[in-house]
């Protein structure tokens, strides 16, 4: 647990533009049961020292938003005069962002983009990006031609909304020649690994797979087509391409073991790196305008001037899965 | 604390007068009746635990948000202590949360805006998203009683069809274009406090009264207490409890609107998984899941204790790693606390 | 008493308080080896706790229990209480959801191996045969009438071996023909040298059974005695702290153009009973009589709403409520005592006070509101009438002994000041005192102009009535004006006399 | 179909002997024994839409599918039903099916793949995680019974500190290093079937024969209907449900187990959210929330039924927008079937 102790900072609250450096940041994670999500949260105090902030002890909402919602205000009222946060269900705080900009009190969202509402800056990836890295990995490789199952996350989050049109969309644009299972899953490793199991042997001849989360899918896929003898090298007529999403570092172990075959590497340090320094700027009353930035990413505007840090997503395969500035490559 | 003799709401005509074989331990039996007080005593150690550890704790600005954060938890559990205390069960609550919101919303929003398509006048929104709360509740109702089947099963059935509705009908989209009635209630202040909370309280306080004063709501009692003797003493059993689940779908529905507001958009998943929290906070709060048992008031406490600790847990910052393994910990002692304090065993 | 050996059974100084209520206050009981003893007292005295503690289901507060001069077993020791001794406890303990077999052999179906179903039937048909129940013993238990359910229980703790039995109100919900089977079996059972514990408010049944007698009044022991040196009238006033005075049925006259408050006009219910006509004019007590499955109840349950009849009517002054409707039977003005007052007579979470007005709520406040100070003054009421013995109107009824529990379903009944009132066994578990109180409370509604139908197993209580109707596998048979004698009426209820 | 007279296995000493006081509605009360095998007709309406669909679904492939994918599943579901048939409940089962492989798995493997850093012996490892499952119901047995606390709410906070000790200790890491004897049981075939398949053929077949034919499986029916009724015929009551507890922990860590070896991993969340789908297939399977009713036979159609939902949808490629409510409303529809063909009232 981190202790951050917090010094009573003497800027009294409300001011409308606060001095520069000044001000705790507070920060919501949205869970802890996921490894990706656990490595950002590593990530975080740890750049927060890197970059001289003042940061409150993080809360942990869950995954639940309107435990998210009362998080944040409590972080408020405890003086926070910057909020990083991670919603999950990005409709819900519309209201909350509202508040927060009614009090001049920059958030910074990482990973998903409020559907509505005042934020300073969105730090994520672009996961249409993600679906669309993945669909032409498994068209290029299987030819155009064959039958992939689809892991979707769960309707009602955004980032697995995202991953799914976009990959169905650039699959029937370029690939029509693919028939894909769309499998709902909820995220849970149990519904994929029943849902594979049975769409093996409806149909022996799948030949792609593409998991929209490796920390969740990864090992179910790989323990059932291992117990099927359908872990076999890319040579092998019977081979079924897998490409993974994420990053992690199991991920690029099976990279290696040939076991996958790609993945979309998710930057959970540049999540923390950048939304913290996001932060730190709002409160050093910096502002930012759409184009490159220094860091090999774009800011766009995605409309009503909200800006987005769409921060890279490298597609990682065979060739560069040991590239050592991979955050999968930086864990421990 | 365990001295009190103030009459509780729910156990009304609860003075016990003296008696002749009244020898020695009169006030264990007085004090068992006044088990919906039995968390008084945790959620004031909560308090003190929360100011000691925070000073920002006791400011008006936080106590208002653990209320006005408990708004919509406390409007289920209210329908669920009424439904359990009649002696059946409703899973289906969390799911209307989500469907009459998004049902109200979408029928009036134009397509453009995830809606329907239908474009109902926008000032039916809201009464559309309550009556839905009772037309659930009436079929909820009809499946239970005329069908006789198991209330439990039937609305876990019906949880998981209108949930399964929501998503049909929004494809999983979160409803933002809500229109500005949609968004009133849950954020307007009446007399310097959020109206959500000013709704809660007039809620339970008209709850308890009538449970505790009037002839259909002590009638629930009976129900879940013995449907036969009910039945017997000329209860229209069946009527009765129809009621409680029209009212308690009507409930989940301003659940609905309030969270819609308050959060500012219908999220697809809204109220997902929230059942847990309201059958935890009921049982917590002394209302017994076999019928019959329990107070509003009992469980009112029981959704405070459960936001008080969420609301310490985030001041104090807990660690990530270890906040379930503390929450889950804490809830084990105040129960433990309030089965000592109340003297009586638990069920 | 004969002091000879050491007792069977000794209870020394025991106490048992339950809160408020001290159940049991220094009592203690000596049974002789052998000997069929009685132990009576009234309504609350503290007769069922002290089985409860000689069965080893609860602990005293003070006090011991010795078996044969030993001291009894730990309370966690089941099986140890069980070699001692075997009750037939007065709340049910039949297991609904169980098949009777199942519940005759409780916990012993078998020895060490599997259980044989089969042959577990068997044996429970033997029994079952034995004691003259006429059930299926593969019929699940909660399907079983209260009588039925009694037979089992009795059934089960007598076949069970054990060298002392308790029974606490067995007769309290058989017929004449079912007492006289168990005294049967009792007395053989004694001639095997088994000793026995028997409690009754049937103080005749005591003479005929027991050979001395022990009595309790307010949670105390107030004297042990042989049967034969303790006549009647002492022991009632050893009971009730006063002196007896016997109960005498008013003389009444009903105007035979009274009108018809309470009629069944060619009814019938498959299985139950056929083509039953019956009046009951105001000012009038009509007693219903029969014994086994004579249709009787049946038919009494109809008249109140908990069944629709297959076909007929039902009115209730002048008004047919809807049939299979309890509710709308009270609103046209009838009063119930049901059967079995632990299914649909309390409810035993609620107080007494709220029990008892159950059905007249919407005449204590306005608007739907219930005044707790008039529902209080009311119950105190009821209370003080009927003598129920409790802690104050607020007292759950489940904390409340059987017979009390029994007032309260009757004040119940009377609360609304019925004009029609069907009452079922309502004297069951009750004491001579209260029963006095009970069937006086029946003739007083009458009195005020109500009419009666009161449903009994016991002759006694149908004296109060003015003609007895008998039925006999479900029809009425016959009509038997008041003044009857009691080998006359058992007569007609057992067909013999039928003409 | 509904004229039926198989005796099933649960409830012996039912033979439907001619009758002296039947009269008329023999059938019904004949019937209403065979409330166990009311999903009978239903599991085979579902084969039939099945094989319909789909020719691939009759394959002994798929069917072996269908029941592997539903074994930890049907684990649960005998733990649950067994307390639920003794009058209690064990919300906490889904947290130990986390857990319990979890610290089995931690404690042996390095702290470099995530482990704990207490490097025990990994043969220790599966002998723990069944250790752990059964302390974990000891420890729910105890509060229940000693100090006499609600069991709903004792597994509630269990249920909560249990995942919050998973997180805790793994940090929320999945344990992707697992030990070979973790994974042989969740892949291992015999006899040409996979192993947990049979390992959940023994435990049904063993649970139906003790709650069917042994006095101790019956004492539990006893002390799920009446305690008091119980404990006065001799059983010891405490005792039996604290081994109830006790099996059902076992159970649930068996079914961790499995769980671990067919997924190839420790997830974070394992097991969560399964307790309602526990409850779902218990309850549908005809087992009582109020105790002393039902049967393990019942409760494994309860699954069956579950688990060929499941497939037929997987297989008939429903759209995942409208699968939810698809799904629910199957489940709802076999109710209502298993309702009419049994012909009793549920409860
Ligand atoms: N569980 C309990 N809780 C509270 N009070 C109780 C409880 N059991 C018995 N009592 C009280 O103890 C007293 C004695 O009750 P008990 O059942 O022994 O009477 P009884 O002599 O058997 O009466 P009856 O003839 O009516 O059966 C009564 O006042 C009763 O209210
Ligand atoms: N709930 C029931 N369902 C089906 N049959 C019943 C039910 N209750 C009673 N019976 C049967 O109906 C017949 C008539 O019952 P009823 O209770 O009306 O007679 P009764 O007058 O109570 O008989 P008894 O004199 O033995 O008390 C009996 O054979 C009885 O076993
Ligand atoms: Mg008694
Ligand atoms: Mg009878």
């Amino acid at each position: 647990g981190s202790s951050t102790s917090t010094t009573p900072s003497a800027s009294a609250g409300g001011s409308s533009a606060p001095a520069a450096g000044g001000g705790k940041v507070g920060i919501d994670f949205p869970r802890a049961d996921s490894d990706f999500w656990n490595s950002y949260n590593k990530y975080v105090p740890q750049f927060a020292g890197e970059l001289g902030i003042d940061l409150m002890p993080p809360t942990n909402s869950q995954n639940d938003v309107a435990r998210l919602v009362s998080n944040t205000q409590a972080l408020v009222s405890q003086g926070a005069k910057a909020i990083v946060m991670a919603p999950q269900d990005t409709g819900a705080i519309a209201t909350t962002l509202d508040q927060f900009a009614s009090k001049n009190i920059p958030v910074v969202t990482v990973d998903t983009r409020p559907d509505k509402g005042k934020t300073f800056m969105v730090v994520r990836a672009d996961n249409r990006a993600y679906g669309e890295k993945a669909c032409k990995f498994l068209g290029d490789k299987l030819k155009g031609k064959g039958k992939v199952v689809e892991f979707q996350g769960s309707l009602s989050s955004v980032n697995g909304r995202d991953r799914s049109e976009a990959f169905a969309e650039c699959m029937k644009a370029n690939y029509p020649g693919i028939t894909v299972f769309a499998e709902p899953t909820e995220w849970e490793g149990t519904k994929a690994s029943a849902a594979l199991q049975t769409r093996l042997t409806q149909h022996p001849d799948i030949n792609g797979i593409y998991m929209q989360a490796g920390g969740v899918f990864l090992a179910p896929t790989i323990q059932l087509l291992k117990s099927k003898n359908l872990l076999v090298p890319p040579t092998d007529p019977k081979h079924i391409f897998i490409v993974s999403n994420d990053g992690i570092p199991q991920e690029f172990q099976a990279i290696r073991d040939g076991q996958i075959d790609a993945t979309v590497s998710q930057p959970a340090d540049l999540y923390a790196k950048w939304a913290l320094s996001y932060a730190k700027a709002a409160l050093e009353g910096k502002t930012f305008a759409p184009g490159k930035t220094d860091h090999d990413s774009t800011i766009v505007d995605v409309g009503g001037g909200r800006l987005e840090d769409q921060l890279a997503a490298p597609l990682v395969t065979k060739e560069n899965v040991d590239d050592p500035n991979l955050w999968g490559n930086q864990v421990k | 604390m365990t001295e009190t003799t103030v009459a509780s709401p729910g156990t009304p005509g609860g003075s016990p007068g003296p008696r002749d074989t009244t020898r020695g331990e009169g006030s264990g039996l007085r004090l068992a009746r006044f088990r919906d007080l039995a968390l008084v005593p945790a959620i004031l150690l909560l308090m003190v635990v929360g100011a000691l550890l925070e000073p920002a704790f006791l400011s008006g600005d936080n106590l208002t948000n653990v209320l006005q954060q408990q708004t919509e938890l406390s409007l289920l559990v209210l329908a669920e202590a009424m439904i359990l205390i009649a002696g059946k069960f409703d899973l289906s609550l969390e799911s209307t949360v989500g469907l009459a919101p998004a049902l109200g919303v979408g029928l009036v929003i134009p397509i453009a805006s995830n809606g329907i398509g239908t474009d109902l006048p926008v000032a039916l929104g809201i009464p559309i998203c309550l009556l839905i709360g009772v037309m659930i509740g009436a079929f909820n109702g009809l499946l239970i009683l005329r069908f006789k089947l198991s209330a439990f099963i039937v609305t876990l059935g019906m949880l998981i069809v209108l949930r399964g509705l929501q998503i049909g009908f929004t494809g999983g989209q979160n409803l933002f274009a809500l229109p500005e009635s949609f968004l009133y209630l849950g954020n307007a202040r009446w007399l310097g406090l959020p109206a959500s909370i000013w709704i809660c309280a007039v809620a339970y306080a008209a709850g308890i009264v009538v449970l505790g004063y009037f002839r259909h709501g002590r009638s629930i009692y009976a129900i879940g207490g013995n449907v036969d003797a009910a039945r017997a003493a000329g209860v229209r059993t069946d009527r009765v409890v129809w009621a409680v689940f029209m009212i308690g779908g009507f409930l989940a529905a301003l659940a609905g609107l309030l969270m819609t507001g308050r959060l500012g958009s219908v999220a697809a998943a809204q109220g997902d998984g929230m059942i847990f929290t309201v059958f935890a906070a009921a049982v917590i709060g002394g209302v017994s899941l076999d019928g019959g048992k329990g107070t509003l008031f009992g469980a009112l406490c029981g959704v405070l204790v459960l936001g008080l600790i969420n609301n310490i847990l985030t001041l104090a910052g807990v660690s990530a790693q270890w906040i379930q393994a503390i929450y889950g910990g804490i809830i084990l002692i105040a129960l433990m606390l309030a089965r000592v304090t109340s003297g009586k065993a638990q069920d | 008493m004969p002091e000879s050996a050491t007792p069977a059974v000794e209870a020394r100084s025991v106490t048992k308080r339950f809160g408020p209520t001290t159940a049991l206050d220094d009592a203690g009981i000596v049974i002789s080896e052998g000997e069929t003893h009685a132990l009576v007292g009234r309504n609350g005295a503290g007769k069922s706790t002290l089985v409860s503690i000689l069965t080893g289901l609860q602990r005293p507060d003070q006090g011991e229990v010795l078996f044969a001069g030993r001291p009894a077993p730990s309370v966690a020791d089941r099986d140890g209480w069980r070699r001692q001794v075997a009750c037939v406890y007065q709340k049910s303990t039949i297991i609904p959801a169980l098949t009777v077999a199942e519940n005759l052999f409780l916990n012993r179906q078998s020895g060490h191996g599997p259980i044989n179903w089969r042959s577990l039937r068997a044996r429970a048909r033997d029994v079952l045969d034995q004691y003259g129940v006429d059930v299926d013993a593969g019929r699940l238990a909660g399907d079983l009438d209260v009588e039925q359910r009694q037979l089992l229980e009795i059934a089960r703790a007598l076949s069970f071996g054990a060298r002392f039995i308790i029974l606490d109100e067995p007769t309290a919900r058989l017929d004449g023909p079912a007492i006289e089977r168990l005294f049967e079996r009792m007395r053989a059972l004694r001639s095997q040298g088994v000793t026995m514990m028997f409690i009754s408010h049937h103080l005749e049944e005591v003479y005929q059974v027991c050979q001395s007698v022990t009595v309790f009044r307010d949670a105390r022991h107030i004297l042990t005695s042989a049967v034969e040196d303790l006549p009647h009238e002492e022991l009632v006033s050893a009971m009730t702290g006063e002196a007896a005075a016997g109960y005498q049925a008013r003389s009444r006259t009903t105007a035979t153009d009274a009108a018809v408050v309470l009629s069944a006009e060619n009814l019938s219910l498959a299985g139950r009973y056929q083509d039953v006509d019956l009046a009951v004019r105001a000012g009038e007590i009509v007693g219903l009589a029969g014994s086994g499955s004579s249709g009787k109840i049946g038919l009494a349950e109809t008249l109140v709403g908990l069944h629709a009849a297959d076909s007929g009517t039902v009115r209730v002054n002048g008004d047919r409520p809807r049939p299979g409707d309890v509710s709308s039977a009270l609103r046209a003005g009838l009063g119930f005592v049901p059967q079995d007052r632990h299914k649909e007579g309390f409810v035993p979470l609620l107080s007494v006070a709220e029990n008892a007005t159950l059905p007249i709520a919407h005449k204590l406040g306005r608007f739907g509101a219930v005044s707790p100070v008039l529902r209080r003054a009311r119950a105190e009421r009821m209370i003080e009438d009927l003598a129920i013995k409790t802690t104050g109107p607020s007292q759950p009824v489940g904390d409340l002994s059987g017979g009390n529990a029994q007032k309260v379903v009757m004040a119940r009944a009377l609360a609304d000041d019925p004009t029609a009132l069907v009452v079922i066994n309502p004297t069951s578990g009750v004491d001579v005192r209260a029963k006095q109180a009970l069937l006086g409370a029946v003739e007083d509604a009458a009195e005020r102009g109500a009419g009666a139908v009161l449903v009994s197993d016991e002759l006694d209580d149908l004296r109060i009535c003015d003609r007895v109707v008998v039925m006999f596998h479900g029809r009425i048979v016959k009509e038997v004006p008041r003044g009857w004698a009691d080998a006359e009426l058992v007569a007609v209820m057992e067909g013999v006399d039928a003409r």
